[in-house]
């Protein structure tokens, strides 16, 4: 749509494609998100003048990459469902009541139980099945995933405290917090973890069917459907897939505090949603992929450290937030491909 | 629905099938007159004035946030910076109560029109989608917030008198609640019998067209945002003189209540559909769900599960799917 | 000629509640040929299309395929026994790759065990893609490709599907394949199907009779569900068969010329030098009261280009217009409106109408500001201006509430044309007016022309073919390549055959 | 079709109107009181036992006992209490864990309207007085000021007053964490060698303090303690610490006295905490109120001390730890201000 206010906007295009002209343009083209690596660059930039140093220090890169492993995962979790077109505000609740379960499974101070290491199975388990209410909800009975994932999420948040009753949980079995704060190279092995699990989905979604029919219903969910694709079959495995990780996320930060309650749900979602959308995942669907999760996490956490590390005052950090937030998409979204802006 | 060829026929469908032709807030209705026939049976103290008085109250204030909320999601968007703004305006009507008094109102009123015009501006002018945008500028309105005062404010008794502006009752009915009554008129109106309304409606239907019919879609984009802050502002006026008190994080907990009584009453997320007059079923089916809860009383821990599952079963019921091919 | 049959219905039948929409007859499609199917809207064509994709299943008669009496419970089935559909919206997904459209769904022929190989697929697509003598790169988005383009693509993924099948003769059905298309890619669409053709049976629906005739071997007429003749190619003229398919003879004559009024001179919009940069060379010209002008040109000529500036949904970059001798800038659509230029879209359903909305909203929407009273919108007055506009284009629906979306393509175009009457424009500018409305509606809409202009109105029109655009205008402005190379007047009595126009377009 | 819809919207607003004119939820209490307490959330182990306070009650008296969550509502805590009101016909008595300060106004308004007594913890703000209200019996609070004084004394006395420190603090606009930090700050005053070289808001949350920790260890990692608020933060600061391998050199401390804290006092990784009796404070203040009620407390006799004070905490360390875990055996809620430590003005 042309029309005076988009102007500037235009010219920005017709100055991108002056630049993918330039060898330098081919290259940020092959790219799929040279756009956010930039950004981060700028966020690097910004706070390492701003620490004098002190940002790019290793010992801070490696804590940022530590602080990201957790956030990556769930934000690995919840941009297939945005891939699918679909939103999922479930996050809360499934990491709750995994993260309940977990506590109380493990060996603790308040039940007998001990699974051992079988709680990894478990906690998929249980978030798959709640992702997987979720998929019915939104393909069977033709719910919008918006409010079917946040009556889902009000559920399970409550089922979580009725089971805890509302108690924090401490852990005697203290194998899952080694392995979290343990290093492989110096590097730590959660976000080592975060990233294997980043490289599986990365595959999921270019060389398998499922990965190539996500996408298709992300793109047009009724073309897909006459081209063949079993759209609800997909679009509830992914749900699925999505509830298993946050399983998985859910038990690492039970393992990274060593203590487990149904609170630890709390303030996850919009730092996974702002980790999306930084990293340039469409909200319309069907644009992006597992990069985009990883690169945009490591985005968020990096700003909220540098922020921390300048002493920026703690009630300024949302607004920087949320300016970061706005100004990233600004910058990076291709409206062309979006079309209309809603 | 039976042309894009998506799945066959799913058993809610079917229920809907005997009952077809009424309109989607039909639904809605249903459920409303549903749940009060259920707590008033479950309390007998549900249907006393005391209570009525209780849900009236709380009713009000949602409703004034979800009227605006419609807006912004009648043109396809959504405004996540509800709680934001609600939360700012609260803080500046109690800053601002003791030197002006009752001017302090229009006052915290035009921060919120502000705040929600920005909104509007953002989202279109820079072309941002308003999930990202308003999901940011929550954030930036709260640190605002944060910035007037980090202790949360109190109404200093002499300015009391003022407050019962909206406390106080007559005839035995709580101002607040009429303020309810006039806000639903006003949006009522601005939506069916202004060229805006009509144009926000047209804007959420099909974009392209209305440009190339002379609509000003940006105009009507920010319009939209700014009713939707209008909306919080007023929401977050009357809670504040409620609670006699603002603070940054008063309003948080309206983001996602909001967006769930518009889809309650039937309005579609993708816009162009539904409307205020659905709102206000939606509205009351919430208020009706949180008091009667408390009535009947469930078990405190189970409270959140069951809002949670009785708002998956609204919708399920209530929301209107012939408007849409595909679901998302 | 011993062709091979290789679709034969025999007293095919489908009913709806309501509505017979096949009545049950025979019809055969042989192996190596182009059939073309023709009909007004709601002949059947498209049901029969329906039950031949499996998306119908026929309620009497038999369907044959190879001899074989067959039914198919979906799309899928059909496509594995060789019969693919080309949907008139096309059926590419714009987010994926061609290779990933090509093969969606079938990606299992390329597995490597659990994984697909990306390589193999982009091969095969590559290969695919040469044998239709398409230079296309496989790896591109199908968002990037043209119209044209995406529809070859689609050809190409249904041959590729028969091929995987193993069949020898797929049957190929186009929906109006051309409406998306510019004139040069219309040629090697054709071309293409005509190749296609050596080892495919292709079944052709399109509005625009010209191009049945001028590609199909084998033309068959329906009309109200049931089977009225078939004739080949040789044999087959515009007129016999649209009066086929109307079912009466539109003796009143053919773009009712003798309802054409002379223009009257006095100069309503004079454009001066207008120009785009590398689209349209600087271009003048006048347009009169009640004069009907056709822009006439291949795509690419800046026709489309020029009207978009003159309805505001694009800038010029040079030149100026002048509307009744007043100097003007018509920078948004909405300028335009407030200068009484009203622009008729060619894609009704997306730049026309509010398909959700009823008809009452779309005819007023521009006319709110006179449907008010003490300030507010009056429901009253809405209502008495929606049925009254209704009432003079004749749009066929039970209420002025009643969704666009329900109504036929006709009808909806009567409500645009509605909409911009209610606004009292005194310029229109109608984009292929009658693109995709059969043809009884089509003549309704040249009545509405004709009087438009006898009211007053001055029109520009671009049309779906030359004849259209000949038979309707008063004067016709030729461009080419962005320059205006000819001006013709076509008054009632003295029309140019389409042949003395051509060369200067080509 | 739209008027059938209209026409439901006209009969449910009738049925929820009809009562408004109608008298009625005066009528006369048979019923038992009912013991409510209505405090933030469940989500957290100091506040989930408020609930086991105030069933001891309930199973002492014989009455039916009702907790009400807001979950950081102050709008929902207000409603919820008002709806109880209207459950019970006003036969009820409510000790409340104010959302936020100022809430205790329109609680104090609405209470005094309905004829019920109330007794509230923790937060209000310095200008309102109870004595303003005929039904507010009492406000009673933990000092926050010598809560933080002691905790910092005794985080400094482990690192021998000499030293780098941070600390977390809970919601900066909630008044308890101000006062805590006071505490610290004047401790600060105090020992001029002591640096606190960063300070971060952990909302009360042990994950948000874990992130904010790790990320200050970075630019700190020269720090000799970390004081928290209370005892959520330091055991998030603590599981921090132990990830980068420093728990039990860098000590923590917290305010609440939860039994994880004691193990982390006991195990050497945390220097104090104060213990807070969550399960007391409900009892007691729905035993003042239901005082109260029943006419064995006369409110307007009341002397001021006793209508706002602060009450009795414990101080734990490393010295008295393993006595405070057995627990109190019983809870004496007969002798109502046993807890009285000093007066608020």
């Amino acid at each position: 749509m042309k029309t005076k206010n988009s102007r500037s906007l235009e010219n920005l295009s017709t100055l991108r494609s002056k630049v993918s002209a330039s060898a330098v343009g081919k290259l940020y083209h092959s790219i799929p998100i040279s756009g956010q690596i930039i950004s981060l660059g700028i966020v690097a930039l910004i706070f390492s003048l701003g620490t004098n140093g002190q940002f790019l220090h290793v010992s801070n890169i490696m804590t940022v990459l530590g602080l990201s492993a957790i956030p990556m995962i769930l934000c690995l979790a919840v941009h297939q469902v945005i891939i699918l077109g679909a939103m999922d505000l479930s996050l809360e609740g499934i990491v709750a009541i995994t993260a309940v379960s977990a506590g109380l499974l493990l060996k603790n101070s308040v039940t007998g139980n001990d699974v051992g290491l079988w709680i990894i199975p478990i906690v998929m388990l249980i978030g798959g099945l709640a992702g997987l209410v979720n998929g019915l909800l939104n393909t069977k009975l033709r719910m919008p995933s918006f409010i079917s994932t946040l009556g889902m999420s009000w559920t399970l948040f409550g089922v979580a405290i009725m089971i805890s009753k509302g108690s924090s949980i401490p852990l005697r079995d203290l194998r899952f917090q080694k392995v979290i704060i343990s290093e492989f190279l110096g590097i730590p092995t959660v976000f080592i973890l975060a990233i294997l699990l980043g490289l599986v989905l990365y595959i999921m979604q270019n060389k398998t069917k499922l990965g190539k029919h996500m996408y298709a219903i992300g793109g047009n969910e009724i073309l897909a459907k006459q081209a063949g694709v079993k759209v609800d079959r997909i679009k509830i495995s992914i749900f699925g897939l999505t509830g298993m990780i946050y399983g998985l996320a859910g038990l690492l930060l039970v393992a990274r505090l060593n203590s487990s309650a149904a609170r630890y749900g709390n303030n996850l979602l919009f730092p996974a949603m702002t980790a999306v959308a930084v990293g340039g995942v469409s909200l319309s669907g069907g644009v992006g992929g597992a990069l985009n999760a990883v690169i945009g996490t490591i985005i968020v956490v990096a700003l909220n450290n540098g922020l921390v590390l300048m002493q920026i005052n703690p009630y300024m950090q949302s607004a920087v937030n949320g300016i970061v937030l706005i100004s990233a998409v600004a910058l990076t979204i291709d409206r062309n491909k979006i079309g209309i802006i809603k | 629905m039976h042309k894009d060829g998506i799945g066959k026929q799913p058993a809610i469908k079917q229920i809907r099938g005997k009952l077809a032709g009424l309109p989607a807030i039909s639904y809605a209705l249903g459920m409303l007159v549903l749940f009060i026939v259920i707590f008033a049976v479950g309390s007998a103290t549900f249907l006393t004035r005391y209570n009525m008085l209780t849900i009236g109250n709380s009713a009000a204030i949602l409703l004034a946030v979800a009227m605006g909320q419609v807006f912004a999601i009648l043109t396809g968007g959504i405004d996540l910076s509800v709680g934001g703004i609600m939360s700012l305006v609260s803080v500046v009507l109690m800053k601002t109560l003791e030197p002006l008094g009752f001017w302090a109102y229009p006052l915290s009123l035009a921060v919120g029109i502000a705040a929600g015009f920005l909104n509007g501006l953002i989202n279109s002018r820079f072309r941002i989608p308003s999930f990202i945008t308003t999901l940011g500028s929550n954030g930036i309105f709260m640190s605002i917030a944060y910035m007037i005062s980090i202790k949360p404010l109190s109404a200093p008794s002499s300015s009391f008198g003022v407050l019962d502006i909206v406390n106080g009752t007559t005839l035995g009915i709580r101002n607040i609640m009429l303020l309810g009554v006039i806000i639903f008129v006003l949006f009522f109106v601005i939506q069916r019998y202004t060229i805006t309304g009509r144009n926000i409606m047209l804007l959420g239907s099909n974009e392209k067209m209305s440009w190339l019919s002379g609509v000003d879609i940006f105009k009507v984009r920010t319009i939209a945002f700014t009713l939707s802050g209008f909306g919080a502002a007023l929401a977050g006026v009357m809670l504040a003189s409620n609670l006699y008190s603002g603070y940054p994080t008063l309003g948080t907990v309206y983001i996602l209540n909001s967006i769930a009584s518009v889809v309650i009453g039937g309005t579609a997320m993708t816009g162009g559909a539904g409307g205020v007059l659905n709102t206000l079923v939606g509205v009351m089916v919430m208020s009706v769900i949180n008091n009667g809860m408390n009535i009947i009383g469930i078990d405190v821990y189970a409270q959140q599960s069951f809002l949670g599952v009785l708002v998956i079963i609204a919708v399920a019921i209530s929301f209107d799917r012939s408007k849409l091919s595909v679901i998302k | 000629m011993e062709k091979k049959k290789i679709i034969e219905f025999k007293g095919i039948r489908k009913v709806f509640p309501g509505v017979v929409a096949l009545k049950g007859f025979d019809l055969v499609m042989y192996e190596k040929e182009i059939l073309g199917l023709v009909g007004e809207n709601g002949a059947g064509k498209s049901t029969l299309m329906k039950i031949m994709t499996g998306n119908y299943q026929p309620d009497g008669g038999q369907f044959l395929l190879r001899g074989e009496p067959v039914v198919f419970g979906g799309s899928m089935e059909a496509i594995e026994h060789g019969i693919g559909m080309v949907f008139q919206e096309g059926s590419i997904l714009p987010n994926l790759t061609v290779t990933e459209n090509l093969f969606l769904c079938h990606e299992k022929e390329f597995s490597k065990g659990w994984f697909i190989s990306e390589s193999a697929m982009v091969a095969e697509a590559r290969k695919a893609l040469e044998e239709n003598g398409l230079d296309i790169n496989p790896t591109t988005l199908c968002g990037d490709l043209s119209p044209a383009q995406r529809q070859m693509v689609e050809i190409t993924r249904l041959l590729w599907l028969s091929r995987l099948y193993r069949h020898e003769n797929p049957v190929l059905i186009l929906d109006e394949p051309t409406t998306v298309l510019l004139e040069k890619e219309i040629k090697t669409l054709f071309e293409i199907l005509n190749r296609i053709k050596e080892h495919a049976t292709v079944v052709l629906i399109s509005h625009r009779l010209e191009e049945i005739i001028e590609n199909s071997d084998r033309i068959v007429v329906l009309k109200d569900g049931d089977y009225v003749t078939e004739m080949p190619r040789e044999e087959a003229d515009i007129f016999k068969i649209e009066q086929l398919m109307v079912g009466r003879d539109m003796v009143e004559g053919y773009y009712r010329r003798n309802e054409q009024v002379d223009p009257i001179d006095t100069v309503v919009l004079e454009v001066r030098d207008l120009a785009i940069e590398s689209i349209l060379e600087p271009i003048s010209f006048t347009l009169h009261k009640c004069e009907i002008l056709a822009l006439v040109g291949l795509i690419g000529s800046g026709k489309e280009e020029l009207v978009k500036c003159l309805g505001g949904s694009m800038q010029a970059t040079h030149g100026s217009i002048y509307r009744n001798g007043k100097r003007i800038s018509i920078k948004q659509p909405k300028h335009a409106i407030a200068h009484a230029i009203g622009y008729i879209p060619i894609d009704r359903r997306i730049e026309g109408l509010a398909t959700d909305l009823d008809i009452a909203d779309n005819i007023n929407m521009l006319v709110y500001k006179k449907l008010k009273s003490r300030g507010f919108i009056n429901k009253r007055k809405e209502q008495d201006n929606a049925t009254h506009w209704m009432g003079v284009v004749k749009v066929k629906a039970t209420s002025h509430r009643m969704k666009c979306g329900n109504l036929s393509g006709g009808n909806q175009q009567k409500v645009v044309l509605g909409k911009w009457l209610s606004a009292d424009a005194e310029i229109l500018i109608v984009d292929h007016p009658t693109r995709g409305i059969d043809v009884g509606a089509k003549d309704e809409i040249y009545h509405h022309i004709r009087q438009l202009a006898k009211q007053g109105k001055s029109m520009i029109i671009m049309c779906d073919t030359l004849e259209e655009d000949i038979g309707l205008c008063n004067r016709m402005l030729i461009l080419k390549d962005g320059k205006k190379v000819n001006e013709v007047s076509c008054p009632p009595e003295a029309k140019p055959a389409p042949t003395d126009i051509i060369e200067s377009i080509v | 079709m739209k008027k059938r819809g209209l026409l439901i919207i006209a009969l449910a607003m009738l049925v929820l109107v009809t009562p408004l004119f109608a008298q009625g939820g005066k009528e006369a209490a048979a019923s038992p009181t009912t013991l409510s307490i209505a405090i933030r959330t469940l989500t957290n182990p100091y506040q989930a036992n408020y609930k086991l306070g105030a069933d001891m009650l309930g199973e002492l008296e014989g009455l039916p006992v009702v907790t009400l969550t807001c979950e950081g509502s102050s709008e929902k805590q207000l409603n919820d209490v008002r709806a109880l009101v209207a459950k019970t016909n006003g036969n009820v008595v409510f000790m409340i864990d104010p959302n936020e300060s100022p809430n205790v106004i329109p609680l104090a308004r609405e209470l005094d309207a309905a004829g019920v007594y109330w007794v509230s913890w923790w937060n209000k703000p310095e200008d309102v007085k109870v004595w303003d209200y005929k039904n507010w019996v009492s406000h009673i609070s933990f000092d926050g000021i010598s809560a933080g004084e002691f905790t910092a004394e005794t985080l400094f006395k482990s690192f021998g007053y000499e030293g780098k420190i941070i600390a977390l603090q809970g919601l900066l606009s909630n008044s308890i964490a101000q006062d805590r930090f006071v505490g610290l700050q004047n401790i600060l005053k105090k020992y001029p060698k002591v640096e606190m070289v960063a300070f971060e808001a952990a909302d009360w949350d042990r994950t948000i303090a874990y992130e904010k920790t790790r990320n200050m260890l970075v630019a700190h990692p020269d720090i000799k303690g970390i004081w928290a608020a209370n005892d959520n933060m330091a055991l998030g600061a603590l599981e921090a610490l132990r990830a980068v391998g420093r728990a039990g050199q860098v000590l923590v401390t917290g305010v609440d006295g939860t039994t994880e804290i004691y193990e982390a006092i006991k195990k050497g990784e945390a220097a104090a905490t104060v213990y807070n009796d969550s399960t007391y404070q409900a009892g007691i203040g729905l035993a003042i109120a239901l005082a109260a009620k029943n006419g064995d407390l006369d409110v307007a006799k009341m002397p001021k001390e006793q209508r706002q004070f602060f009450a009795e905490a414990t101080n734990v360390d490393i010295n008295n730890v393993d006595e405070i875990m057995k627990g109190a055996s019983s809870y004496d809620f007969e002798n109502l201000f046993a807890s009285f430590s000093r007066p608020m003005n």
